[in-house]
């Protein structure tokens, strides 16, 4: 555990990276950014939690089943959107240019983006962004728990 | 202008990996070096699609459509994850090994099996 | 107008290159762990302004992760040196 | 043009109190006058070369009708915001674990720290 | 001696490199070449560049490219990520640490 | 121009700390030194116009390889002695 600042720091920061983590991945059509870079955000946010508080205090907060859970729902749901568009081809958009749920068209060229858009993608960048944040974070909390200075 | 230094820095970054993990015997040493020719390798992908007065892949408020090419970004954008989890899984192994041997060395950890 | 903004630019990559000289030649790891946090504050900086230079408005959002992880490093190292993770 | 002034001001001053930050950084004898020259300073110019930033695109939205400048302008305050957030804890955490770890103040005469910890 | 040889194995490939860093042109290529700035195979990135906001609906090419052209990459960096994640689980659980996990 | 130089710049600062990163026998302190190799070529990313590799870089190097290394030096041993 560090001290009461780091500590209140931490606090104050950790749901403003899980915002910004979200917004990264919300966003990934539009700006830089996608399921990678918004999950290692968020894993990143959790290193920061660890590290502030110890991990003896973690552990009951964030497990490490729920992360791995966590990463295998993120896996199944990616490959099950790819399945869905499984009439015409794997992994074919079949949200885009429809008028459905980010279906909406973009004109061509230079444009300010539209958040409606992209189809199947922004799904897929969640699902991906879910996965990479569980497997980052089971990682942390694996190497942070285990392999401790035993007592022999 | 800029020649190829990319391309030259990229060669001397990749000797530098392959001396520590050839000739340092301590295995968090082989595992920096293992790190440092990964990035060099995407570096090299990156530069290599580099285009001269070209702008980024997004039509977001671009300021021309003159852009780059956008197949080694993504490729090296896979590349960058499945590093960090190689890297973490052989840092594990080194946790592992340590325990089990009590030291580091390759050469000891090597003879205190047999 | 433009090259104001280089020039400021090369300016910081001036001296992110000189606190590396500090990262080469510090004696104790401290030297190198304050080398690091004024590397992150200076690259944060450099990043917003050659967004300038581009003229790309979502370049900043790496300066924003920049800002927000980048510290995550010096507080692991800060606990290591405290004695125990 | 004013604004141009405005600029050069803000960004004389961000590089100016960078390159002290910087050479405090290379030249003080131990590790918390470098950590002081290096944080104080840096953060102080950082913030300043970000506000030209934020100048030039408010003005470049309201008076060119660049419509990209509203959105670069309020992520650099996002931006600063985070700088601000979270540079002085990294300070303060590095300069917690030097005392700790044994890393004495060079030329210092009276050390407060060490008396209330002991 | 086997520093001698690993020195040979060295010079040998450092050479190498450095000749495809520095005459690119020659590299298996009679045209433009792998010159710095001016890249070589781009029909496959221009089809990219230039269809991407008409079949995706998606601004940013390079999102477009990991998730819906080349998708497969992205399954299989998504399998790696898992695999390792198991083998680091399985690796570090097999130290008698004391742990409480329930 | 200065855009060259800017270049030139960055690539001798990635390979001076590359060479540090090898040649140092403090552990962490070449997890320190591979923490700005990592910030250098994140900035290398963003000028050669690849954000979205940039961001990678940023979110992954900078933040989470620096504390795994950590993590597995504090858990075995910090000093590579020789011989």
């Amino acid at each position: 555990m560090m001290s009461k600042i780091v500590r209140t720091q931490a606090n104050f920061l950790y749901p403003l990276i899980l915002i910004f983590g979200f917004y990264i991945v919300m966003h990934g059509h539009l700006t830089p950014g996608g399921g990678f870079q918004g999950g290692a955000v968020i894993a990143t946010g959790i290193a920061l939690v660890v590290v502030a508080y110890g991990y003896e205090k973690i552990k009951r907060w964030i497990k490490k089943t729920h992360l791995t859970a966590a990463e295998g729902i993120g896996l199944l749901c990616f490959i099950i959107t790819a399945f869905i568009g499984i009439g015409t081809s794997f992994f074919y958009n079949f949200l885009a240019n429809s008028g459905l749920i980010f279906g909406e068209s973009i004109p061509y060229g230079i444009n300010p983006g539209y958040l409606n858009t992209a189809g199947t993608l922004p799904i897929m960048n969640l699902a991906v962004g879910i996965e990479v944040l569980g497997g980052l974070g089971a990682i942390i909390l694996y190497m942070m728990a285990y392999g401790r200075e035993v007592s022999e | 202008m800029i020649f190829n230094l990319p391309f030259i820095t990229v060669v001397i970054v990749i000797m530098f990996g392959l001396y520590a993990m050839v000739f340092r015997r301590n295995l968090i040493k082989v595992v920096i070096g293992l790190d440092l020719v990964e990035s060099a390798v995407n570096l090299f992908l990156v530069s290599l699609g580099y285009v001269k007065g070209g702008v980024a892949p997004i039509y977001t408020n671009a300021p021309s459509t003159d852009m780059v090419l956008p197949t080694p970004q993504a490729l090296t954008l896979t590349s960058i994850v499945i590093g960090v989890a190689t890297t973490a899984m052989l840092l594990s192994f080194c946790i592992l090994i340590y325990r089990y041997y009590g030291t580091l060395d390759t050469r000891k950890a090597r003879r205190l099996r047999e | 107008m433009i090259d104001v903004w280089l020039l400021a630019s090369l300016v910081f990559v001036i001296l992110i290159l000189l606190a590396i000289a500090r990262v080469v030649a510090g004696p104790t790891l401290a030297d190198r762990v304050v080398a690091l946090d004024t590397i992150n504050t200076l690259m944060v900086a450099v990043m917003i302004i050659l967004s300038v230079v581009y003229s790309e408005a979502i370049y900043v959002d790496i300066a924003i992760v920049y800002a927000l992880l980048s510290f995550v490093a010096t507080l692991y190292i800060a606990r290591y040196m405290e004695g125990g993770i | 043009m004013l604004v141009d002034y405005v600029i050069w001001i803000f960004l004389g001053i961000g590089l100016t109190f960078n390159t002290l930050g910087v050479i405090g950084l290379l030249r003080f004898p131990d590790v918390y006058t470098r950590l002081h020259a290096a944080t104080k300073a840096t953060t102080f110019g950082s913030i300043f070369t970000s506000l030209a930033v934020v100048v030039l695109s408010f003005w470049k939205y309201l008076a060119v009708q660049y419509t990209a400048g509203l959105s670069m302008g309020v992520h650099t305050i996002i931006a600063i915001m985070c700088l601000l957030l979270t540079n002085p804890v990294g300070a303060h955490a590095i300069a917690r674990a030097a005392h700790r770890s044994g890393v004495k103040p060079k030329v210092a005469v009276v050390d407060r720290l060490e008396e209330v910890g002991k | 001696m086997r520093n001698i040889a690993m020195i040979a194995v060295f010079a040998i490939l450092l050479s190498f490199f450095m000749y495809i860093a520095l005459n690119p042109a020659d590299f298996g290529y009679s045209g433009e070449g792998l010159n710095f700035g001016h890249p070589r195979f781009t029909d496959m990135d221009d089809y990219f560049i230039h269809n991407a906001q008409n079949q995706t609906a998606s601004n940013n090419v390079v999102t477009s490219i990991v998730f819906d052209y080349r998708g497969f990459d992205t399954l299989g960096e998504a399998t790696v990520l898992f695999t390792a994640v198991l083998g680091v689980g399985l690796g570090l659980r097999m130290l008698r640490g004391d742990e409480d996990d329930e | 121009m200065i855009e060259d130089i800017i270049h030139v710049l960055i690539l001798a600062g990635l390979i001076v700390t590359a060479y540090l990163a090898v040649k140092l026998r403090d552990l962490l302190a070449a997890a320190v030194v591979l923490g700005v190799f990592s910030f250098l070529l994140s900035l290398e990313f963003y000028i050669l116009q690849a954000p979205d590799v940039a961001i990678a870089e940023a979110g992954i190097g900078a933040g989470l390889t620096t504390a795994i290394f950590v993590i597995a030096v504090k858990k075995t041993a910090r000093w590579e002695v020789e011989e």
